[in-house]
């Protein structure tokens, strides 16, 4: 099966999705469950509006950032614990309480401070996600196998090669685990952020309205980010993933 | 037998919550024939789905919601509570005297672009100086205790806010530019309408006629009690949620305000041109399919009721 | 070079005391000089060849003159699972240098140059794991057991790989082996590790068998 | 070291932290940031008029319940997501998909099918819970190798003692991973949870006291809850951890 | 025992074809049968160990009468890394039997009891993995280059141990090795294999040289 054919291989099983949810809608009666049709049609008219890819484009552009600073630097603390003692005996305790920390805390206390701004939405979100990563990327730092550190040790590999050829391979499931759920969990916290303090995005739409009750909106919106997930998937995460696992043994 | 078990949804420190107390305190539900089941939920929405799902009867809220819930088939009433609702304030001292003057300052607004004062303000601004304030303004969403934050440390310029988030803000020093029913009385309506009120199920209504009765009779006892009597006001001092005894006085002074006098067929047919007001401005987004406010959503639906 | 251990010890593990390995061992070998490690199985060979490549610091003593580069063929490969024959070679090979396709044909598995690790025979991760020690040019070599997953005929063959490798490089050979054929074809002097902790308990040049090999 | 040494060596650096907040608070002046003293003095008075040990058990024991049965139902999902081709297939984009929904809507939507039960509120939970898990075992099942499969095949140790000593020696990173990212978003979740239709826990307290502004409380409600995850951490994941990983070759 | 092959082919991966190792491969082996496997490195013995074991099905043929329980020291020993040298005996004993700790001291590695594998010889290891295989009272024991990691005196002794439980146990014995010492140790029986892809190329008899050894 070439790569191309493995991207689309999930288009099926969300057509399914979609068709129980339908079916699922049509017993529950729409009041309670909008089917995919209500909801589909009302993204449309958002979209039309422009109203949909205005907010969309703000949590996107929010969850970007967010992402991709919280996973650099949280692979980095990660690392570092994983590998020395001395340092995870003092920080380690920080990371876990930082972890469960609510959200809200968080964002409360750097709005307050920063003011209600964009920059405090990112750290807010940043500081919310960082440590999660770390979490799964120490647990990782500690199965590199000391074998092949000694390799690249003999073979004078060097930091930067080292880490390229010897530690990422190893670490590959961890950041595709932390990745995937990583997103997911800075995607619901800029949620959160948006709707106490921002006034665009699509946290700031789920708040508005989810005071009206108007759950077809509500669930337009999320589904349109889930939507971008799912390409994110076939084009990002899937290959990395195929490609990083090949070499193991496997039926 | 048995009085009926009237079930209401309140927030902690919300105003309902006064009332209720003041009606437990008082046996004023057994006086009236029914037991009131009081449970406290954290925030109004979380009041709106135990509505919805009928973990409660009644709970507080505005009738552009439940005219909305109404046009979308869930058939709810309203009954007027409150017409304290929102207040805009200014810093003490600010240059800011009339709405003309908010062009181009940040305005924090609770509750979002939806919210039912911000659109009566900008239907409002747009009668008074020509333009709307959502655009000759910078409005700026977010929660309230957050919007009061920035308010308070100066970053924005002025804030319209539910009034018992104000009121903390007033004690500070916070200079009122409009309540939401001078807004009212400025689109040419009568300042007696109501924006909160009790929402219910009309056929739990329509079932428990005499239990809603006696919930109202009682509702309206305490609310006499508590415009009256200053003694009350020191008992519910655990539920205003502050320490602070300007803050408190404050809050007691809105509270009394808010209590309408009046609710008869001119307020309901008032009631009916604010919210095309609404529908003009909010659009489908705020109203859903109810282009129109349906007057059965008022309890009583049909009678002419006088009012208290 | 100048390998002087005075003690090794590992760290006692739960149940089990801190064991001292290795005891007053000491070896000079001068540059080119090749040299075998015998002793039996759980000596100790696998642990001097640790220390003489300066990847296990945890003794008293020194390793001084340590030529570079080092070539080690650990005694499990240790090929990286990730990346193919091919890379494994490349990616110990300064990009200019490359060779990594005539280092395959030279050990005869040009065929198994898209193989990863886990898809290539015990003896053939081998091989090509002494490809690696070999093809970074090491002044130092370090094979330990080098050739014992390997049938007779390619074992000699890697043996002269190994022999005219060495003799071009000029580099000093240290083997932990208990192969005669491997002494006999390879080194010049042997070094018997025995009691406990080990020692060397004979230190004896190899009668000249090469030529009539 | 002994063991028992090990389990308080978070200590200091617990008391580090403390200390650093509090000068922290007293830069910041304590409308800003309240410190420590401020806050361990309201969390004794909730503690003495009952309500934070009222709360905080409610809050525990549904946390305490969502975890269990996300952490036993996540694994055994991605497990056989891991390990199942043809399954992965049709079932993985629905997890991503799940996964990306925003609590908020999965709590709703729970909520009004269900009404505002507490049997709601755990499902809810569990099934925003449940993916994540899910994403990082799938993860670990796809490196367990078939190595030691095969000797547990031809030992003939039969599915429990394949499981208990082939599988999860192996899955333990990632199970420590998936348990203590899992332990904060339960906790986060259910916060969520409670403050969208329960009357009791430290959700709904926090929200609460957030609408009062009271930054004491609501840090009081949260600490305590860290503190709880503290104690956990030494007393039962440190020692897991400590013991599942003493086989590998490590300095 | 009777194992027909008629192909067996490893899927292609990436810049490799599928290729064919094994063809019209026929053995018998009668229950008590001794065979040894010989051919050189990567001819494909471990995979055709594997297939006789049961674990690689997926192949053109069949193995039928398979004796049970089968006892396989792995090429790659394949202890769990997680279990210490006891546990790892343990854990394939029945409860009730016991005498891991008996195998210990056959093995001569009493000692090493609480030892975990990264911290074994390989050697060592090699032997607790030969100890897993016997210790399961195997009627089928397969062998994959048993004592290539061993010195001369260490192999004897596990040889002479393999004999000994073969003969008690009455056990098929079938070995993939490339030493003559093994062969003329342990099997009555050599099967050659040859060609690409590999098939028996002999099928011979062991001279009796047992009693000469
Ligand atoms: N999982 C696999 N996938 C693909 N090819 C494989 C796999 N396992 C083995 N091979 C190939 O099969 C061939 C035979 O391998 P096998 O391990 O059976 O050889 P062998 O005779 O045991 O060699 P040695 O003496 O070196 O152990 C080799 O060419 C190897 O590359
Ligand atoms: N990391 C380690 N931790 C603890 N003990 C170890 C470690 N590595 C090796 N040992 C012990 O050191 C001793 C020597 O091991 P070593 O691997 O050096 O033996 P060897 O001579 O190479 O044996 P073989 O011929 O079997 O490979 C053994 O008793 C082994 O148990
Ligand atoms: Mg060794
Ligand atoms: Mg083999």
């Amino acid at each position: 099966m070439t790569g191309s054919i493995r991207r689309w291989q999930g288009i099926p099983s969300i057509l399914l999705l979609l068709a129980l949810w339908q079916a699922g809608a049509m017993l529950a009666g729409s009041r309670l469950l909008p089917g995919p049709m209500a909801v589909f049609t009302v993204m449309a008219q958002e979209t039309a509006s422009g109203e949909l890819p205005f907010h969309l484009g703000f949590s996107l552009a929010r969850v970007g950032i967010a992402f991709v600073v919280a996973m650099i630097v949280g692979t980095a603390i990660g690392l570092v614990l994983g590998r020395s003692r001395g340092i995870d005996r003092w920080l380690y305790p920080w990371l876990i309480v930082l972890l469960n920390i609510p959200a809200l805390i968080v964002i409360i206390l750097t709005y307050i401070w920063m003011g209600l701004t964009e920059a405090a939405l990112l750290i807010a979100v940043a500081v919310n996600k960082i440590p999660s990563v770390a979490v799964t990327l120490r647990e990782g730092a500690g199965t590199l196998d000391r074998d092949f550190a000694e390799v690249a040790q003999i073979y004078e590999f060097g930091p930067l090669k080292t880490l390229r050829t010897v530690v990422l391979p190893q670490l590959a499931p961890y950041l595709l685990a932390a990745a995937r759920n990583g997103l997911s969990l800075v995607w619901k916290i800029v949620l959160v952020a948006e709707l106490l303090g921002r006034s665009n995005g699509v946290g700031f739409q789920l708040q508005t309205y989810f005071q009206l009750f108007d759950v077809p909106r509500v669930m337009a919106y999320a589904i349109a980010f889930v939507g971008c997930v799912l390409v994110l998937e076939a084009f990002l995460f899937r290959p990395v993933e195929q490609s990083a696992g090949q070499w193991r043994r496997q039926p | 037998g048995e009085p009926t078990a009237v079930r209401v949804g309140i927030l902690k420190f919300g105003t309902v919550s006064w009332e209720m107390d003041t009606i437990e305190a008082h046996r004023l539900d057994e006086k009236n024939g029914i037991r009131l089941v009081t449970s406290t939920y954290a925030t109004n929405e979380a009041a709106k789905i135990a509505l919805l799902t009928q973990a409660v009867d009644i709970i507080v809220t505005d009738w552009p919601w439940a005219a909305r819930q109404r046009a979308e088939g869930r058939s709810l009433s309203f009954f007027p509570y409150s017409k304290a609702t929102g207040m805009l304030l200014v810093k003490p001292g600010s240059a800011i005297g009339a709405l003309s003057d908010l062009k181009g300052k940040r305005i924090g607004v609770a509750g979002g672009p939806l919210d039912k004062s911000w659109l009566l303000l900008r239907a409002l601004s747009r009668r008074e100086t020509g333009e709307d304030v959502a655009s000759s303004a910078k409005p700026v969403f977010g929660a309230p205790p957050l919007l009061g934050e920035e308010f308070s440390q100066g970053r924005i310029d002025a804030v319209l806010t539910y009034w018992h988030y104000a009121a903390r803000l007033q004690a500070d020093g916070a200079k009122l530019l409009l309540t939401v029913a001078d807004i009212v009385k400025g689109l040419g309506a009568r300042p007696d309408v109501p924006i909160l009120g009790y929402v219910f199920l009309e056929p739990w209504a329509l079932q428990n006629r005499e239990a809603l009765d006696g919930f109202l009779r009682a509702s309206a006892e305490a609310k006499a009690l508590l415009a009256r009597s200053d003694q009350e006001w020191i008992r519910l001092e655990p539920l205003l949620g502050t320490s602070d005894p300007k803050v408190r006085a404050v809050l007691k002074e809105g509270y009394r305000e808010g209590i309408i006098e009046r609710w008869s067929g001119e307020e309901r047919r008032d009631a009916a041109r604010l919210y095309d007001i609404l529908a003009e401005l909010g659009g489908e987004a705020l109203v859903g399919p109810a282009r129109r406010l349906d007057p059965a959503v008022f309890w009583p639906s049909h009678s002419e009721w006088g009012g208290q | 070079m100048k390998i002087v251990i005075r003690r090794k010890e590992y760290p006692g593990r739960e149940g089990a005391r801190e064991r001292c390995i290795l005891r007053n061992f000491e070896l000079s070998l001068g540059q080119g000089e090749t040299c075998a490690v015998i002793g039996p199985s759980g000596i100790g060979k696998s642990s001097l060849l640790q220390i003489v490549a300066g990847l296990d610091m945890d003794f008293q003593g020194l390793v001084s003159d340590r030529p570079k580069p080092v070539g080690y063929l650990f005694q499990a490969s240790r090929l990286l699972p990730w990346l193919t024959a091919l890379q494994n070679l490349e990616v110990v090979l300064p990009r200019s240098r490359g060779g990594a396709r005539e280092w395959l044909s030279r050990i005869g598995l040009d065929d198994a140059a898209h193989l990863y690790p886990s898809h290539l025979s015990v003896g053939m991760a081998r091989r090509i794991a002494l490809a690696r020690a070999l093809c970074v040019e090491p002044r130092l070599l370090l094979l330990d057991e080098p050739f014992a997953a390997l049938d007779r005929d390619t074992a000699r063959q890697m043996q002269a790989l190994v022999r005219e490798e060495v003799a071009r490089l000029g580099a000093t050979l240290l083997i932990a082996t208990h192969s005669w054929s491997d002494v006999a074809a390879l080194v010049e002097r042997t070094v018997t590790l025995g009691g406990a902790p080990a020692g060397i308990v004979e230190d004896s040049p190899v009668r000249q068998r090469r030529a009539g090999e």
